[in-house]
């Protein structure tokens, strides 16, 4: 393969910690395989690249793009736009980009919400001035712009066309390099589809496993876990029923429950629906009333336990906001 | 548009089911007399209750309204623990009271006058008040009846058990809001 | 074991052997009651007599004074046991009425959430919170030779039923087999004592009572148990005026059960309220118990 | 509200095919009125209801959802709708977090034979929504009409910038 | 590619057309439904007309999917999937959607009305295209049948079927087959007695070639279903071998250890300790008692095998599993009596002249405690008054709701045989008089003309306190008399509760075995209340007699021989079809988390250690679509209603609700 024919390779970084990218580097000796397969036109954490330096490229220039990070902001959503019209495999990468993950979660409040929390409420806070970002200033220069922050983070595929999705929070090596093997030799899944496994975390856990009847959830501090059991049957909230395995279970390997980092199976349109209908379905009472005690007691947080990365994917994507901050028309 | 079935029954009917907790049971009767058989004083009433729901689904409220029946009712529960369709016929015998006594109806009987005098005292004070109202009820509605009662009375009262003064509780002007409240928001149920 | 206590209008006057005997063998078994402060009277029947709202809020003022942390409320009285449950209750079941009443009780700075206070009578509180060894262990004068009929009345046992069965009920009974009476398992125990018809209706009511002192002679019973300021007083006041209309010479004492109970706890019966009944019951304590009777 | 006196719900009930979807036929045929907000969609057990149905009406614009099975103890299947029961409450439990009115989310029992109460509870469920106004989801989810200008704003400085860069 | 949808709006003569628009829905249909290529509306669509007029589209436009918007499918789904099948179209792409009952028949208001039936109509559009192809299964009928329940009902059902020629297991959970109707002295209204008809019955069924009696046995455990049932049933060791013994009935005789018999005399006769319930039981072979048997308490006695002629006697035999296979089966599991004592105003326990029906029954049993002979519990003082009281724990919200049906005949019955025997007044209590089968209103003219008295009114209390000295060492029946107006207190010397009859105690239990679900009362449920008062919703499972409702001897015999012909018919048949609405499990996705192994009631779900899978033994798949619903990784998936077309059916039905999509940029 001349130099010249090495596929073009784009990273980029939107509403997400930085685990992905700290992901793509724990590939290990083999990043540098990637490097030699890969010409890499844009990855702002790691190399020097000007957007402008994108806008400038052909549409469809650039091979792959590994999109990681949610859309939260217009500059993230320009981004994604920009990143869509010039790659030919716009790659969701990671749980951020798929399913909003951590940054999703934020859809519990509102962007006034969030900004009170962050610059009054916390305790870490120091703005006796109270002094809150500005989507507009007025410079003598002229008005300067911040990108708006969105009250409503949305998924990569919510905004742009994606074409497929690497699941994890972050991915796993493995999974990244067959990923990049996969695109490289061409061999690709229709498109659309999640590159990974389909089934569910319990396919790949070792723990015993006999049919369920739960009379109370319980949460982690509660219980020492036995170390043989599935963690379900022991009452824990353990989501790897419904996650996409491929992480080899390695939550629940050190007697910590699967959170559901790794999404839904193929084919599912709701993380979260999956977890309620398993877990109530195990629900070991024919009494409402116990019922509704068993759920209120053992999941005081069913959005947070079932949606944890998922909410801003999922079919209702937020809280619903209070009435007085409806879209404003102008 | 929607429309709710309208349930089919006398105007005094729904009215009774409005004024009545559970009222709507009364729909239900059939007439078994298990009420009227129950009742410690059925024999001198001049309906049974299973008469009087008759009367109610007729719309025979003058006729109901008028009569002794409720009057008669001791508030013992045994019909109402004893009704196979669970029907409150107790709480029913207290909103005819309330219906006979709010329009006068109830004149075969004392006891508008005593429940009368009786809440007076508690609206007052706080706390029923016997001797209060012993002699206010028999003076304005039994005066031949007070002189017989004279030596019960002190056969109480020298054993201790009827006070000369009332008992007054300390926030009676809260009770009393309380009271003026209820009065204006007016019915039950 | 502590409760807050409504001891009811009843209870501070015309039926203070009640409310003494009840704090005395409370105290003696360890229950403590804690008196609710500022208690207003729970209307009886007469305010639902007239309207249901007002007296609905005017118990509930009883309820939304009870100390949050204290969760039952015992009323040794039938009525006032019976309404504060029923208000409960019905406040409970019918959202509308829990929305008014609050209303009323705002009116007074008060608010009241059903089902926080759980209504409970005296008796069920002896008999289940106490139970059986406890009570036995108690006795230092065994009821033995006396031969009771505990009378229970209406309220207490209906119609909502509590603790014991509305039509039969037996706690009572079980009660003072414990505390080694001879106990009279007599039909009419829980039939109409006549309530306030002695005030309305005289014929009505003697007529009542007499089935009551009939049927209680009829099983040689020595003496009668209450459990409701109302049956004492229908049945003891009102037992001479039964007996000239009907000609018929009753003298059956008519006395509260924690009275007694407290006999055989070895209570003193001064202090437990004895001779403010009509009919003498020391009398018949003397020549059933002998000696043992007064301490 | 003059918004809420036109405001007709727009319901989907999912019902068994054995006891609730009969009950709605039983409706029909005693030709029972009841408000026509409640568009049913058959299953054959209301253990089959799967909490995505569920998610998916309210996002797709419904105002309310309504369960209905056989009556507790009686399923057609045994014990299915118990299940159904099961997957209610934490349906309902997560809906209330999520700041849906626990009135748009119902579950109702009835029997093949109970025309008359089913009828009675889409009345009353129709009622009582009627009185929420529409939840209108997706409106929920819009931004404001700002950031079109934000993305717009973004377009141009950087269209500023290049032209004065070398 | 896409589908070609046809849709069909049915007038239902003015039913549908009279408050929805049909026109309009069809004409709207057509032009907004993506890949609708046909929309009619037609008079009746369900008319021969109507059909023809969908299979000459599906041939002519080449339309691979068919929506008619018409009844409810329940009616005319049969109908219309037929008629696509005659055109050559797989019946399961043939979607009803319900515009008359749920729409037209319900509205009161056009425009309302009209655009609930479009919603309808577009749920059914988009849930059709995702529909698949299904094929309807068949199963072979075993002809062997099994009948729970050796009293009259199931008795019939028996001999009808053996008589046909067919194998019946029948299996009793008493020693003897009979029932209630054993225990019974007369019949009414006809008055001949209950033994006379019942035993030829039960030795025929004994006898007969065609039948295996299991007699102390109980069903435990079914399995598998129409066509195909396993049955687990427990025979109970009776301490008698079955063979050797001859019915000789010495070692009986010989027991030296008395019982009061709470069963068969419902507590007013002995029995010992090794018994039959009664002489002419069906079998002969007694069992042993062991709570009471000296030999099993104390190791004491052996009295009974010492003298057995045969040596049938063996006290160490043990319950026996057996397991059959059947194609049918019959539930006649019968009923319980009401318990009296719940109803403490009525004195039954406490009161000793208070007698409940059943013991009243075995008073008057000629074969009873005392010889037919109606006398107070002293057993020997013939009372001069009888008071008969009605619905005890019937017709009543604090018990049972319902009418036990049978009492109003039980008390007139009583009411005769006391008349006839004794001298004493009887009063009969009752709220209504409900006389409503052949011959039953003569007879309670008879009962007039006997001069048996008739109070209207439910007995508010049985009391011994009496007001009077007439009223001195009696029960004084308190109550309304309605009819009068007044209050009454009536004195008699003998009380009769006629007790509600009331599901066996474990109904609900036997109920799951079987698959069959119960009403509110506890009575199991039949497929329909009118047409189909037989079969259950569950195919193969039959019931009889009075576990499905209460009911008399001739209406129980009515019913059982209904169920065995019914059962002939499927025998007859020889294979049944089923629909194929089952569940299955994509092996590849499923992790075997076990989740969906408690779902299941008629355990078709299955885990395969071996995989690491769970799959649906679809013989044993109802459909109900449990699993499909739990499983957490959508592995699962239910035909004909799978989640693809139920998304399209949700997106259908809100076709006026959804999102118009947020601009993407500027």
């Amino acid at each position: 393969m001349s130099q010249a024919a090495k596929p073009k390779l784009a990273i980029y970084w939107a509403a997400s910690c930085g685990g992905c990218e700290i992901s793509i580097l724990a590939i290990n000796e083999k990043i540098l395989d990637v490097a030699a397969a890969f010409d890499i036109v844009f990855w702002p954490c790691a190399a020097d690249g000007k957007v402008h330096d994108v806008e400038k490229m052909a549409d469809g220039s650039i091979d792959v793009c590994l999109f990681n990070g949610g859309i939260r902001t217009s500059e993230q959503e320009y981004m994604a736009q920009l990143m869509r019209r010039k790659s030919k495999v716009l790659v969701a990468f990671g749980s951020c980009a798929s399913e909003g993950c951590i940054p999703g979660l934020g859809n519990m409040n509102t962007r006034e919400e969030i900004f009170d929390e962050v610059y009054t409420k916390s305790p870490a806070t120091e703005n006796p001035q109270g002094i809150r970002p500005q989507q507009e200033t007025n410079m003598p220069e002229g008005k300067l712009h911040l990108p708006m922050f969105y009250d409503t983070l949305k998924t990569l595929g919510q905004t742009v066309d994606v074409d497929y999705y690497l699941p994890g929070c972050p991915p796993e090596a493995d999974n990244i390099w067959k990923a990049v093997t996969a695109i490289v030799s061409g061999q690709l899944p229709p498109k659309g589809a999640t590159i990974g496994v389909n089934t569910t975390v319990c396919d790949e856990c070792s723990r015993k496993r006999t049919e369920k009847k739960i009379k109370a959830f319980k949460r982690t501090w509660e219980i020492l876990p036995d170390a043989e059991t599935c963690l379900l049957e022991q009452g824990l909230l353990c989501c790897g029923i419904a996650t996409r395995a491929g992480c080899g279970a390695l939550c629940p390997q050190v007697n910590s429950p699967c959170i559901g980092c790794h999404g839904a199976n193929e084919g599912v349109e709701d993380f979260g629906s999956r977890m309620m209908t398993g877990l109530a379905s195990v629900i070991d009472s024919q009494d409402h009333e116990e019922i509704d005690r068993i759920i209120a007691q053992g999941i005081p947080d069913p959005i947070g336990t079932f949606y944890r990365f998922s909410l801003a994917s999922s079919l209702m994507r937020r809280k619903k906001k209070p009435a007085d901050s409806a879209p404003a028309s102008h | 548009m929607v429309t709710t079935h309208a349930f089919k029954g006398s105007a005094f009917l729904k009215e009774i089911i409005a004024d009545t907790p559970g009222g709507e049971r009364i729909v239900h009767c059939m007439q078994c007399g298990s009420c009227g058989g129950s009742c410690p004083n059925g024999a001198d009433m001049q309906y049974t209750p299973r008469g009087v729901f008759a009367l109610i689904n007729a719309n025979e409220r003058e006729k109901v309204l008028t009569s002794n029946t409720m009057w008669c009712c001791v508030s013992c529960y045994f019909c109402t623990t004893r009704c196979p369709q669970q029907i409150p016929i107790t709480e029913i015998m207290y909103a005819l009271k309330r219906l006979a006594i709010a329009e006068g109806l109830a004149r075969q009987t004392d006891a508008p006058a005593l429940a009368k005098t009786f809440t007076d005292m508690v609206e007052w004070f706080g706390r029923s008040f016997e001797l209060g109202l012993a002699s206010r009820y028999y003076l304005f509605n039994k005066p031949l009846a007070m002189l017989k009662m004279g030596p019960l009375g002190l056969a109480m009262f020298t054993r201790g058990r009827m006070a000369l003064l009332p008992t007054k509780i300390r926030q009676v002007g809260q009770l009393q809001a309380i009271i003026r409240k209820a009065r204006e928001l007016g019915g039950a149920s | 074991m502590k409760y807050a206590y409504y001891p009811g209008c009843s209870l501070e006057r015309n039926s203070a052997a009640y409310d003494v005997s009840v704090r005395q063998v409370a105290d003696l078994l360890g229950i403590k009651l804690v008196e609710l402060d500022d208690w207003n009277c729970c209307g009886a029947t007469e305010f639902f007599s007239q309207d249901e709202l007002v007296a609905t809020s005017v118990i509930a003022r009883n309820l939304a004074l009870v100390d949050s942390q204290l969760n039952q409320l015992v009323a040794p009285c039938a009525a006032c046991y019976l309404n504060l449950s029923k208000t409960d209750r019905l406040m409970a079941e019918h959202p509308h009425m829990n929305d008014k009443v609050n209303q009323c009780l705002a009116a007074g700075g008060l608010n009241y959430k059903p089902g926080s206070v759980r209504v409970r009578h005296i008796l069920d509180v002896i008999y289940t919170d106490i139970g059986e060894t406890a009570i036995r262990d108690k006795v230092v004068r065994p009821l033995t030779n006396l031969r009771i009929a505990p009378y229970y009345g209406c309220q207490v046992v209906r119609p909502d039923v509590a603790f014991d069965n509305p039509e039969y009920p037996m706690k009572m009974d079980e009660l003072f087999q414990w505390v080694g009476a001879e106990v009279v398992d007599y039909p009419v125990k829980a039939h109409c004592c006549s309530g306030h018809m002695t005030q309305i209706s005289e014929p009505q009511a003697y007529e009542l009572i007499r089935r009551l002192l009939a049927s209680a002679a009829e099983y040689k019973a020595d003496m009668i148990l209450c459990m409701c300021p109302m049956c004492q007083l229908n049945l003891d006041a009102y037992q001479a005026a039964t007996n000239k209309y009907f000609g018929t010479n009753y003298k059956i004492p008519i006395i509260f059960f924690t009275q007694l109970l407290g006999v055989a706890f070895g209570l003193d019966t001064k202090k437990l309220g004895f001779g403010k009944e009509i009919v003498a019951a020391e009398p018949v304590l003397q020549s059933k118990l002998g000696a043992n009777a007064a301490v | 509200m003059a918004e809420t006196a036109t405001f007709e719900p727009k319901i989907v009930g999912f019902m068994c095919n054995w006891c609730s979807y009969r009950a709605a036929d039983l409706a029909g045929s005693a030709r029972i009125k009841h408000a026509p907000n409640v568009r049913i969609i058959r299953v054959m057990c209301s253990g089959r209801v799967d909490p995505t149905f569920v998610f998916k009406a309210f996002s797709l614009g419904a105002d309310a959802v309504m369960m209905a099975g056989c009556h507790p103890g009686e399923c057609h299947y045994i014990e299915q709708n118990y299940k159904a029961m099961r997957r209610y409450s934490m349906i309902e439990h997560s809906l209330k977090q999520l700041g849906v009115e626990p009135d748009r989310f119902r579950l109702v029992w009835a029997s093949a034979a109970e025309g008359q109460q089913l009828a009675e509870a889409v009345d009353k469920f129709v009622e009582d929504v009627r009185k929420l106004g529409p939840l209108n989801w997706h409106a929920n989810l819009a931004e404001s009409d700002e950031r079109l200008e934000a993305l717009a704003n973004i377009v141009k400085e950087h269209e500023e910038a290049l032209e004065v860069l070398p | 590619m896409a589908e070609k949808v046809g849709i069909y709006v049915c007038h239902c003569g003015s039913n549908i057309a009279g408050m929805v628009d049909v026109e309009e829905v069809a004409k709207w249909a057509g032009a907004n439904i993506p890949d609708v290529v046909v929309s009619r509306d037609y008079k009746f669509m369900c008319s021969s007309l109507g059909q023809q007029m969908i299979e000459d589209d599906i041939k002519k436009e080449g339309l691979t999917r068919v929506v008619v918007g018409a009844c409810s499918p329940h009616l005319h789904e049969k109908t219309f999937r037929r008629a696509c099948s005659n055109a050559g179209m797989n019946p399961y792409l043939c979607q009803m959607t319900n515009l008359r009952e749920h729409v037209s028949w319900v509205a009161v208001d056009r425009s309302a009305a009209t655009l609930k039936a479009k919603a309808l109509v577009s749920a059914s559009a988009e849930r059709v295209k995702m529909q698949k192809p299904l094929e309807p299964m068949s199963v072979k009928v075993n002809p062997a049948t099994l009948v729970i329940g050796g009293g009259i009902a199931g008795l019939q059902a028996t001999l009808e079927l053996a008589d046909a020629g067919y194998h019946v297991y029948l299996v009793e959970r008493e020693p003897s087959i009979g029932g209630h109707m054993a225990q019974f002295d007369k019949t009414f209204p006809t008055l001949d007695c209950s033994a006379c008809i019942l035993t030829p019955k039960m030795s025929e069924v004994g006898q007969h070639e065609n039948v295996t009696m299991m007699t102390y046995a109980e069903v435990e455990e079914v399995s598998g279903s129409v066509g195909e049932f396993t049955v687990k049933i427990r025979k109970r060791a009776r301490y008698v071998e079955y063979a050797p013994c001859t019915g000789c009935g010495i070692c009986i005789e010989k027991c030296p250890q008395k019982v009061v018999d709470t069963v068969f005399e419902a507590g007013l006769g002995y029995r010992k300790a090794i018994y039959t319930p009664f002489p002419q039981a069906v079998p002969r072979v007694p069992v042993i008692d062991v709570d009471n048997c000296r030999w099993f308490k104390q190791q004491k006695c052996k009295v009974c095998q010492k003298l057995c002629p045969t040596n049938a006697i063996n006290y160490d035999q043990q319950d026996e599993v057996v397991e059959i296979k059947v194609g049918n089966i019959i539930a006649a599991t019968g009923w319980k009596m009401f318990e009296s004592k719940g109803l403490p105003q009525y004195g039954y326990g406490r009161l000793a002249n208070v007698f409940t029906s059943l013991e009243f029954e075995r008073l008057c049993n000629s074969a009873g405690p005392t010889n037919g002979k109606i006398v107070l519990r002293d057993g020997k003082t013939e009372p001069k008054s009888v008071a008969i009281i009605h619905c005890v724990g019937s017709r009543d919200t604090n018990h049972n709701e319902y009418c036990s049906g049978i009492c109003c005949m039980a008390s007139l019955k009583f009411g005769h045989l006391v008349l006839e025997k004794t001298n004493a007044e009887v009063y009969s209590f009752y709220i209504d008089m409900r006389a409503n089968q052949k011959g039953y209103e003569e007879f309670y003219q008879r009962l007039l003309a006997e001069g048996m008295n008739f109070v209207r009114g439910k007995v508010a209390e049985i009391t011994d306190a009496a007001r009077k000295p007439s009223e001195e060492g009696k029960l004084i029946i308190q109550c309304e008399d309605t009819l009068q107006g007044r209050q009454r207190r009536i004195p008699v010397d003998m009380v009769v509760l006629m007790g509600a009859l009331e599901p066996q105690a474990d109904a609900k239990e036997t109920g799951l075995k079987l698959g069959i679900s119960c009403s509110m009362a506890g009575w199991y449920t039949e497929r329909h209340p009118k047409l189909d008062p037989v079969a259950t919703m569950t195919d193969g499972v039959f019931v009889a007699g009075v576990c499905q409702g209460p009911k008399d001897i001739p209406a129980s015999v009515a019913q059982g021989a209904a169920a065995a012909a019914r059962v002939m018919g499927m025998i007859t048949k020889g294979t049944v079809t089923i629909e194929p609405i089952v569940a299955s499990v994509t092996e590849e996705e499923c992790s075997g988390c076990k989740i969906c192994n408690t779902m299941c009631p008629y355990n078709a779900i299955e885990f395969d250690a071996a995989k690491e899978v769970s799959h649906v033994i679809t013989a044993l798949c109802k459909g109900c679509g449990t699993c499909v619903a739990a499983c957490p990784a959508g592995a699962i998936t239910g035909a004909h209603f799978n989640n693809q077309q139920i998304f399209a059916e949700i997106e259908g039905i809100l076709w006026d609700a959804k999102p118009q999509a947020e601009p993407v940029s500027a």
